[in-house]
């Protein structure tokens, strides 16, 4: 499959853009469909794709293993610690009108780096499972 | 401030510590994160437990959202009661597990272990602080994936099919769950538990409310095990890493047996429970089939981590017996056994790991003369054998003789007969191992197989300690247990 | 027109469910299973749940299905045909199901405004959302703020699930031979 | 019209059976796992169903529409979906391990394996 100049010139064309379309979808899910999760989902998408056209090796050189692993945990921690600030801020947790002195700008806060961290995990761990049942081929 | 911040803490303190730990490289470090994250939750379960004795339940809101619009943490004597119990537990497993699991788990995924092990914790604690029932799902779902890959760390390949079976039954059991929850939230339109409780008795003539109730049911019943739904627990305590099994055997079914129990009283009511619906009838005959088959398949185990097995599959039918009673005693009795068993358990199951690890099997015959290398592994686990006898002086005794006063009290004599039955069995398979470890002698006396290191031997002690004192003493934990069963019954009475 | 839709789309479902059982083939059961994804989705779009529809065209025709294809390309795509048929599940199966039929006849009928559902707590969500989040999508506004700590579980659910494939499979496994498509060798 | 009320609660519920019929009654280790899926994808059309409204809108809110669905049954779907995709994903990586650790897929050839020890 490597070998098909089509797919090959396809494939990077169509990389940004799914790229660009997560980037979207992760952004602009407060007014539209969409939110953290499609978006982390989306931007793996991306990365399979490349694999699967260019090899999982080719993948490892953009994103270490050591890498999946940071951003795995960095979305989950970056969500809990929204709550923990939200928490020392006084309130209760994830309560994000404590953010900001508006409710309403600490509820858009709130929920603009909660979804940013449900997508940087998610598309790590769809990243890091389709990498490891890959690199399982004898 | 921090007072009120505790029901959250309680939970979220191993939910951040999980990832952290995963970024940990050594497991050196992994298990002391992990094991100052445990004490703490400990000590905050504790602190919860003083709190409501003392000022009554407590509810905390997510998000500052008012319940039934947020999500509701409800911390009552019965739940914090178990949060002491889970987290003790895991402190104690964890204790052993820096000799143990380093044995056990190849270095490269100790970080991973406690990963996962702090992630299990999660699960536990949110299933059993939440007042929301789509939330209980999220945490059911996170303490179940956890455990099986804790079980799948096992160093036998019959740890991944034992992680499998239990996977594909946990998660028909968790989907029946999902349906109930739906089910609940359509005819109500909500989902918070004490919302639920208030609007379900209108509803008691609802035939969507018993099929909620059937499925609910069903779906915990395949997570605690309850025969004959018990199939997945056997492979999976056996072939566990033994610090696992441990921590499982002593904490998960007893979870699950406390979501069940909170279901029953504390959202559907005891009288749509037990009149509306054959639930006494039904419970009454799986809890004695549990303990008596239990109890005998367990006699003819080869393997001593299997024989514990079955013998858990036993004990949880004398906690949905306690249950089935429907009476503050036998809702007593079922509290009471729930911290004891898990006393006992967590002993036994740990004494047969420093067994595993000094004599490299959990095979019974391969035991022999074990009593002479390892004397005080052997005297452990005589202790908490007696203690799951029911031996009076030990804990197990008490919470028997409490489960008797409550049959006595109702007047379901015949149970009794169930009782004594599941003791006498217990006093055969544990009586094999005892044969086998002190009269005779081993077969192959190759290598000075000596005591386990005192690092291993110290929590083992300190659970057995444990079987014994609240053998003795009766006062705290009895109190506590009725204390919680009355609030929980007083719900609807 | 929706309801016709409907009944269409859950008719094909019908029959694509009932091909997965008949078929023994298991990258015929996982194109199946990618097309009931699929269906699904577009049964969510008519009952208005785009967020919904959104993510299982993501994750059941995406991710799932890779993730199957890529475990049939490691593990064979034929099923052993069993070889003695048990009536059990069947039975087992019928209960389950009449229990659930049977529980249908005190539901609230389908798509009825005065449902129990449609009067409690939910209202809120459409109607203070605007001023308590200022957000217009309810479901991203319930999903992170009213429910957030759902979420926040359901992120440890996915966190559970990379950490127990990194525990089972591992990444450090470095291959002289690049690694082909998973779809190419059944 | 009140047998088509329930109409679709009732297409609903055999597809939800036919997914567990597929878990239970099926004895490759892959195929348990897609039946867990359909089981699974049926519950979340039940939920969906329940918040539906008729003449209702998508709840995104916009100042021309007066009517808009349920949104929690769409959010605890969404949650049901990531936690399916989990528990998936950890399923089929046990699937890979128990065939390079058993060779095989099937139930009863494990079994067998296993009882010979």
């Amino acid at each position: 499959m490597r070998d098909n100049p089509v797919l090959r010139v396809v494939t990077k064309i169509t990389i940004p853009i799914i790229l660009l379309f997560s980037l979207y979808v992760q952004f602009h899910g407060d007014y539209g469909p969409g939110g953290g999760f499609q978006a982390g989902v989306i931007f793996a998408a991306a990365f399979i794709l490349y694999a699967l056209v260019f090899g999982t090796q080719a993948v490892r050189i953009v994103v270490s293993p050591s890498i999946l692993r940071l951003l795995t945990a960095s979305g989950l921690l970056l969500f809990a610690g929204v709550g923990t600030v939200t928490m020392l801020l006084g309130g209760h947790y994830l309560d994000y009108d404590t953010l900001a002195q508006n409710p309403l700008l600490g509820q858009h806060l709130g929920i603009f780096l909660v979804e940013l961290g449900v997508g940087i995990t998610v598309a790590a761990v769809m990243i890091t499972v389709f990498l490891a049942f890959a690199g399982r081929r004898d | 401030m921090t007072l009120t911040q505790l029901p959250a803490l309680q939970v979220i303190l191993p939910l951040i510590a999980a990832p952290v730990c995963l970024l940990l490289r050594s497991g050196r470090l992994a298990w002391l994160l992990s094991i100052l994250v445990s004490t703490t939750a400990l000590i905050i379960a504790v602190l919860l437990l003083r709190l409501v004795l003392e000022n009554g339940t407590i509810s905390y809101t997510y998000g500052g959202w008012a319940a039934p619009w947020g999500i509701e943490y409800r911390v009552d004597i019965a739940s914090a009661f178990v949060l002491a119990i889970v987290a003790g537990i895991s402190t104690v497993v964890l204790l052993f597990s820096r000799v143990g699991a380093s044995w056990e788990i190849k270095s490269s995924e100790q970080s991973l272990f406690y990963t996962a092990y702090l992630l299990c914790l999660t699960g536990l604690l949110g299933m059993t602080a939440t007042g929301d029932a789509f939330n209980l799902f999220v945490f059911l779902e996170i303490s179940s994936l956890s455990s099986y890959v804790l079980i799948a760390m096992g160093p036998d390949r019959r740890g991944l099919t034992a992680a499998y079976q239990y996977l594909i039954m946990g998660t028909i059991g968790a989907t029946f769950i999902l349906i109930a929850v739906g089910l609940l939230y359509m005819i109500t339109g909500t989902l918070n538990m004490t919302d639920l409780a208030n609007r379900l008795p209108a509803l008691a003539q609802s035939r969507t409310l018993r099929v909620a109730f059937a499925f609910l049911t069903v779906g915990l019943g395949l997570k605690l095990a309850l025969f004959p739904l018990h199939l997945w627990l056997p492979n999976a305590y056996t072939y566990a890493p033994h610090v696992v099994s441990a921590f499982l055997a002593a904490t998960a079914t007893k979870v699950a047996v406390y979501v069940l129990l909170r279901f029953m009283y504390g959202v559907f009511g005891s009288s749509f429970a037990f009149d509306s619906m054959p639930l006494q009838f039904i419970l009454m005959v799986l809890g004695a089939l549990a303990v008596l088959s239990g109890s005998t398949v367990a006699v003819f185990q080869h393997n001593i981590k299997r024989m514990l097995g079955y013998s858990s599959v036993a004990q949880i039918g004398y906690m949905i017996l306690g249950l089935s009673l429907a009476s503050v005693s036998g809702l007593t009795a079922t509290l009471v056994h729930l911290l004891n068993h898990a006393l006992m358990k967590g002993g036994l199951f740990l004494a047969v790991a420093c067994m595993a690890y000094q004599l490299g099997s959990t095979r019974l015959a391969d035991l022999a003369g074990a009593g002479q290398r390892m004397p005080w592994t052997s005297a452990a686990f005589v202790v908490g054998g007696l203690s799951l006898i029911g031996i009076p002086l030990t804990a197990g005794f008490i919470s028997k003789w409490m489960l008797v006063v409550a049959v006595l009290e109702t007047g379901w004599w015949p149970l009794l007969i169930v009782i004594v039955a599941g003791s006498l069995l217990a006093v055969v398979y544990i009586w094999r191992v005892i044969e086998m470890i002190y009269f005779r002698s081993a077969a192959t006396a190759d290598g000075p197989a000596q005591e386990a290191h005192w690092s291993l031997l110290a929590p083992v002690w300190l659970l057995i300690a444990a079987n014994i004192y609240f053998g003795i003493d009766t006062q705290w934990s009895v109190d506590v247990a009725q204390l919680a069963a009355q609030l929980l019954f007083g719900v609807h009475a | 027109m929706n309801e016709l839709i409907n009944i269409v789309l859950l008719g094909l479902l019908v029959i694509t469910a009932l091909a997965a059982i008949r078929l023994h083939d298991l990258f015929a059961v996982t194109i199946m299973f990618g097309i009931y994804s699929l269906l699904a989705a577009a049964v969510f779009v008519v009952l208005d749940a785009v967020d919904v529809a959104f993510t299982e065209a993501a994750v059941g025709v995406g991710i799932s299905t890779i993730l199957m294809l890529a475990t049939i390309g490691l593990v064979g795509r034929q099923e052993k045909p069993p070889a003695h048929r048990s009536l059990l599940p069947l039975v087992v199966v019928a209960v389950t199901g009449a229990a659930l039929i049977y529980g249908t006849f005190d539901m609230p009928h389908f798509a009825a405004p005065d449902a129990p559902i449609q009067q409690h707590v939910a209202p809120r969500y459409l109607e203070q959302s605007p001023s308590e989040i200022g957000i217009p999508n309810v479901v991203t506004a319930v999903l992170a703020s009213y429910r957030g700590y759902d979420t926040l579980g359901e992120l440890t659910v996915i966190f559970t699930a990379g950490i127990g494939v990194l525990a089972l499979l591992g990444l450090r496994r470095r291959r002289s031979r690049l690694a082909d498509s998973p779809e190419e060798e059944p | 019209m009140d047998m088509f009320a329930l109409y679709n609660y009732w297409v609903v519920i055999f597809l939800m059976m036919t997914g567990f019929y597929v878990v239970i009654a099926s004895g490759n280790l892959v195929k348990k796992i897609i039946g867990l899926n359909l089981f699974q994808a049926s519950v979340f059309i039940l939920y969906i169903s329940m918040g539906k409204v008729s003449g209702g809108a998508a709840p995104i809110l916009r100042e021309t529409v007066q009517t808009y669905s349920n949104p929690l049954p769409h959010v605890l779907i969404l949650t049901a979906i990531v936690v399916g995709v989990a528990t998936t994903a950890l399923g089929l990586a046990l699937v890979v391990r128990i065939k390079e650790a058993y060779g095989t897929t099937e139930e009863d050839e494990i079994h067998s394996q296993d009882e010979s020890l």
